[in-house]
């Protein structure tokens, strides 16, 4: 009898808790959370719309090491209030950016699983939002990369969608989903006829990994697994993208291309067939290895 | 929210169990179990805030099979939740203990 | 005795000629224009007519039921319709027309509520809610239709039908329509030079029609591996080790619920390590579930007899023809009518979900504001009491049972009513009383919607444990094992604990450690596959998933 | 008021200010010398070619003006909501320009920004939000979303919504919410050349949004949360080998891309 497939599931990340990530990414026994659940740092805005708080607002941070050496890491809870950043949750993030400044550590992990700002405390959060994208470049700015990894349910959107982009690195897999206005927004604030949300195919080939490390939006596409993040986040550890005139010159070369090239392309595997991909309606399907081996030098990006 | 806060008697945990733990998250349907210690010795101490209303009687009565079941005195319980049916919230207090007390408890 | 030699013999053969006389106008040809359809329906049609549109809980014959919904109430009215399944809003627009008046079928499923309005508003007169067999066999005996819109894949020139991979009732009503004189109207996809099989013949069939889309067919079999949770495993372990094991179950059917989904992903994992490959679960009357895969690439599954397809498993299905049904093109052949009646008489047991239990086993998926009707539940969960071949399963089953008249040895079927105690926003799955009762009572019926009858039911499963309805001896005892496993509901709460104790004594009532199993151990790593991409690697990329259930 | 009103308010010595599209560019004279104008106008939607141009425009400043201050006007209703926007990966168009914003910063540039019109969600985040200091002027419109919007995507009944915002600058959207919550430092009344001119005179400092909303009552957890865990304060030490944390299945909940 054919044994036919995965019979030993893998450790999906995307199935995984925020905590259980950020416990598979790091070294075991290694991670220190800061205003963990039981110090019962809450949000004091949901009450009063009869919602349930989160002990860690949805965020858990702290500190701990990556193969020996020491990171700080934040992971967000998508599952709770879809992963919004709110004044608490946000401030968390902001404060383990600041912690970088002074503790230098080798990178600073952010594990996003998040639909953007918490509308249930919309400025608030928006602010949040842009106090986690200075502290971000802050933290590059002193020198301590900053590293994203997006492979959550909620994908990653809204303001924090352009706080990944602001990072270093990127490493995604191919469920996870990067980008700005998420579908169903787009849905409803510009109709079925833009985009059809339910359409989880055009979904997933517009956001998914797939396209994000294709395109350059992505550095490291991996399995939807918590082992293949975590080597991720080791592998990318060393990496740097300076900001400097000569990085952000090239990145804009790259951004201008892209507009230039696929501007006027309708449909994700439109611009995969134009970066010289042979059979880009064939790519959803295929597992990393396998993917990469049939893009081989299609990906467009600086690094 | 509801709020609903019993001390109920359990007999004593074999392991003491170590920091707090929590398991589960607040999502719909879902709840999360903050264990720590605290209490008396010989009852445990449930702190529950929920979006459902109007079930007090239905979260007694788990928690009470619950604190019956096992042996979880010196342990106070604190739950966030989001409309967990009862099995769901069985599930997770039992994860909750063996988590903080190990397979000891 | 003298017999009346004027008496004529063919009246209903003589108004079809008329009626296809009148149709010749609009349609001198069998293959007829799409833009004339309703045209066509208002020359064959007369009021008070009995039409069938065909409507699978998956297949729908779209295209004529827009035609149909199109006439002119002052020419077509207060049709009598019969249809299995109601599921266009195109159907309910009949009645609010005037176009039909009464209805008979068996499934509402979407259309529920806007029925159930019309129904009191005094809109539609309901014949009867059936069960699909009963409806079938009705069509033969005092509904045969007049006139039958049905649907299929391709054509040819002559109105040979192809009905592909989702045949399910189309042979079942127009037996019943083109054998009784009526006229049978098909919508198909595609007309072809040749098609690949013949599923119905050209001869009776009176007109055709290529509908300007594709008839819509639903997957309604899909369920997301995601969506599964650590409650439905710990379920899903409790059936397969509690009941599949212990009765040795062979031959089967299952709901559509995530809870026998998760039965079905656990069964190269949990199954597999109790060692029950080659024991349980080897013959199936289902659709082709994508969640079976797994089970099928492991090798529990033997053979599979399908009511109807499933949008993407087409492939996979041709790839497996020692499993399932195939024709001769390699595609799959479903029968509805065929399959029900192999869910009936020739399968140990059912398994199935419902809204509400009351404390006679009774199940229903009614509510006081829906007419949901039945799917395939009530022939599937029910006894066969016609069945005579014995199995290990059965005869345990009969065994358990109270012994009949004069001790004479029989076998029961094994029908599992599967539920958590709550539903989703704390609704209680147990109740006292039943809201079919309400919706009877409100609508007039005799009947409350009743989808499982108590006395079929051989089994209650839900988190807290199993209650061995066959063991019971009294309607006492039969409400105390439901009590028993009936959690924290206001039911499960008046339960005396005493006697369930007793119960679970005599082993009526088994929690699950009387069973060995830890609910701990219940996680989503033992389902074979977690999403519905693991579901195309164990398929080896031959299942392709509808658009919607894609996460890449 | 008009831009060339705008902009003779805030450099009544004189400016050069070409405005393509919805993109602002050009030059300003203040006391201390020409100061760098760019900005997004009209209210308009932010896609992919304007987060482009702005950002090019910063570069070309960086490269061409070492050291000149960048004054920023902030008038956009969001970011455009597309498909194609979408596909060619907005977010990273935005994230480059908010990397030239702090590549100005790094480089000496001071920069200030000004929300003259209206300041919604992601458009406004990437120019407007990351400069050293955010002022508005009077009148001006910030918010994430609209209230009927927000109450569709919440669930939450936008009579409840609408109770609760009033007195609440978590949720009312408007100005003084964002001064407040100390995401605005202040608020510019005409004349408005002194206000810049006292904005470029000050160095720039660290993000102080958070003690300033903190100091304003608008925000009340958001300082104190941030500085504990900057500090290490609170630690606890995980469970070892966490297993069986429950989980669920993905829902819809709340949040401004999703």
């Amino acid at each position: 009898m054919s044994p036919g497939g995965p019979l030993v599931p893998r450790r999906s990340y995307r199935e995984a808790s925020a905590r259980r990530r950020i416990l598979g990414v790091l070294d075991p026994g290694s991670f220190e959370e800061r205003l963990g659940p039981a110090e019962r740092v809450t949000s004091p805005h949901l009450a009063a719309l009869d919602q349930p708080v989160a002990f860690d607002d949805g965020v858990v941070v702290g500190a701990g090491t990556l193969e020996g050496r020491p990171v700080l890491a934040a992971s967000q809870e998508g599952a709770f209030l879809g992963g919004g950043v709110g004044e608490v949750h946000g401030a968390k993030l902001a404060g383990l950016l600041a912690a970088a400044l002074r503790d230098r550590p080798a990178a600073v992990l952010l594990l996003l699983d998040t639909g953007g700002v918490r509308l249930q405390e919309a400025n608030a959060g928006l602010v949040a939002v842009s106090e986690v994208m200075r502290g971000v470049l802050a933290a590059r700015a002193a020198g301590v990369p900053v590293l994203a990894l997006v492979g959550g349910g909620w994908g990653c959107f809204g303001g924090m969608g352009i706080v990944a982009r602001c990072c270093d690195a990127i490493a995604m897999s191919e469920e996870g989903r990067l980008g700005l206005s998420g579908p169903d927004v787009i849905e409803e604030t510009r109709g079925v006829e833009e985009l059809d949300a339910s359409d989880r195919g055009l979904v997933w080939r517009t956001y998914g990994g797939k396209h994000r490390w294709l395109i350059g939006e992505a550095d490291l596409l991996v399995e939807d697994d918590l082992d293949a993040f975590r080597a991720a986040a080791t592998a990318l550890l060393g990496t740097r993208r300076p900001i400097d005139l000569a990085a952000l010159s090239s990145e804009h070369a790259l951004l201008a291309a892209r507009l230039a090239e696929h501007g006027g392309a309708a449909d994700a595997a439109a611009i995969w067939g134009g970066l010289g991909v042979a059979a880009p309606a064939a790519l959803p399907l295929l597992e990393v290895d396998e993917f990469l081996r049939a893009v081989a030098g299609a990906r467009r990006g600086t690094r | 929210m509801e709020r609903i806060e019993i001390e109920l008697p359990s007999g004593r945990p074999a392991a003491s169990g170590g920091g707090p733990v929590v398991v589960g998250v607040v999502a719909s349907g879902n709840l999360e179990v903050l264990v720590e210690r605290g209490g008396a010795p010989d009852r445990c101490r449930f702190e529950v805030s929920t979006s459902v209303h109007g079930f007090g009687q239905v979260w007694r009565a788990v928690l009470e099979d619950f604190a019956a079941r096992r042996a979880v005195a010196g342990l106070a319980f604190s739950v966030n939740d989001a409309g967990a049916t009862p099995a769901v919230v069985t599930l997770r207090l039992e994860q909750a203990a063996e988590e903080f007390l190990g397979e000891a408890g | 005795m003298s017999t009346d030699r004027a008496h004529a013999w063919d009246t209903a053969r003589r108004d079809r000629a008329a009626r296809l006389e009148r149709a010749r106008a609009v349609a001198p040809e069998r293959w007829v224009d799409p833009e004339r359809a309703t045209a066509l329906l208002e020359a064959i049609l007369r009021p008070g007519d009995r039409v069938c549109v065909e409507g699978d809980n998956q297949k729908q014959a779209d295209f004529l039921s827009r035609a149909l919904a199109r006439v002119d109430p002052a020419r077509v009215h207060d049709l009598h319709l019969v249809a299995s399944v109601l599921a266009l809003p195109e159907h309910v627009e009949l009645f609010e027309r005037g176009i039909a008046r009464r209805l008979d079928f068996s499934f509402s499923g979407p259309q529920g509520l806007r029925l159930a309005q019309l129904v009191a508003a005094r809109r539609i007169e309901i014949g009867a809610i059936h069960t699909y067999l009963e409806l079938y066999a009705r069509y033969f005996v005092d509904l045969a239709p007049r006139v039958a819109l049905v649907a299929a894949l391709e054509a040819d020139a002559e109105g040979n039908l192809y009905t592909g991979p989702n045949t399910e009732e189309t042979p079942t009503v127009i037996e019943a329509t083109a054998f009784k004189d009526g006229i049978v109207v098909a919508q198909v996809d595609r007309r072809v030079e040749r098609v690949p099989r013949v599923d119905v013949p050209a001869g009776w069939v009176d007109f055709l029609t290529v509908a300007p889309r594709p008839a819509a067919i639903e997957p309604l079999f899909t369920r997301d591996p995601a969506m599964i949770g650590e409650i439905q495993v710990l379920m899903a372990m409790m059936v397969v080790k509690g009941i599949y094991a212990e009765y040795g179950v062979r031959s089967l059917n299952h709901g559509i619920g995530f809870d026998s989904a998760a039965i079905e992903l656990i069964l190269p994992t949990y199954g597999e390590a109790l060692g029950l490959r080659g024991k349980i679960c080897e013959h199936w009357a289902v659709n082709p579930h994508p969640t079976l895969i797994p089970a099928i690439e492991r090798g529990f599954v033997r053979s599979v007899h399908a009511f109807g397809s499933e949008l993407g498993m087409e492939a996979y299905v041709a790839a497996r023809p020692d499993v399932f049904f195939t024709g001769r093109d390699g595609s799959l052949r479903s029968n509805r009518a065929l399959a029900q009646t192999a869910g009936l008489y020739a399968c140990d047991l059912f398994v199935g979900s419902t809204l509400q239990l009351d404390l006679a086993g009774n199940s229903s998926t009614a509510t006081a504001s829906r007419i949901t009707g039945f799917g395939g539940a009530p022939n599937m969960g029910s006894d066969a009491r016609g069945r005579r071949h014995a199995t290990p399963a059965w005869l345990r089953a009969g065994r358990e049972a109270p012994p009949g008249p004069g001790g004479i040895p029989r076998g029961r079927k094994l029908v599992v009513q599967l539920l958590e105690t709550f539903r989703e926003h704390m609704e209680p799955a147990f109740v006292e009383r039943l809201d079919a009762w309400d919706l009877a009572e409100k609508l007039g019926w005799e009947l409350p919607p009743v989808m499982i009858y108590g006395d079929d039911v051989t089994h209650v499963v839900t988190e807290e444990g199993i209650a061995n309805l066959l063991l019971c001896r009294t309607d006492e005892e039969r409400a105390d094992a439901i009590r028993g496993v009936a959690g924290y509901t206001p039911v499960g709460l008046a339960r005396s604990r005493r006697a369930v104790e007793n119960l679970r004594d005599r082993g009526i009532v088994r929690r699950p450690a009387d069973l060995g199993i830890d609910p701990r151990d219940a996680t989503r790593d033992l389902l074979a596959a977690r999403s519905v991409k693991d579901l195309v690697r164990w398929s080896g990329g031959l299942y392709d998933p509808p658009a919607r259930f894609r996460r890449w | 008021m008009t831009i060339p009103e705008l902009l003779d308010g805030l450099f009544p010595a004189g400016h050069a200010v070409a405005r393509e599209g919805d993109v602002l560019a050009g030059t300003g004279r203040a006391s201390a010398g020409e100061v760098a104008v760019v900005g997004i106008a009209g209210g308009a939607e932010v896609g992919v070619e304007a987060a482009l141009a702005l950002a090019g425009e910063l570069l070309r400043v960086v490269r061409e003006a070492p050291g000149r201050p960048v004054l920023a006007l902030v008038d956009t209703a969001g970011q455009r909501m597309s498909l194609r926007d979408e596909l060619l990966g907005l977010n990273g168009y935005l994230g480059h320009l908010a990397a030239t914003v702090e590549l100005a910063r790094q480089s000496g540039h001071k920069v200030v920004a000004l929300v003259t019109g209206q300041a919604v969600s992601a458009g406004a985040l990437a120019l407007g939000f990351v400069a050293d200091e955010v002022h508005a002027l009077e009148g001006a419109r910030l918010a994430v979303m609209a209230l009927p919007a927000m109450a569709r995507v919440t669930k939450i009944p936008l009579e409840r919504l609408e109770r609760l915002s009033a007195g609440s600058p978590v949720l009312a959207p408007g100005l003084e919410s964002f001064v407040r919550l100390g995401a605005i430092a202040s608020i510019w009344r005409p004349p408005l050349a002194p206000h810049l001119e006292a904005a470029l005179a000050r160095p720039a400092a660290p993000d102080a949004r958070a003690a300033l909303g903190a100091e304003r009552g608008g925000r009340t957890l958001a300082l104190e949360v941030s500085r504990r865990v900057a500090s290490g304060a609170g630690a606890l030490p995980a469970a070892p080998g966490a297993r069986r944390v429950g989980e669920s299945g993905p829902r819809r909940g709340g949040g401004d891309g999703r």
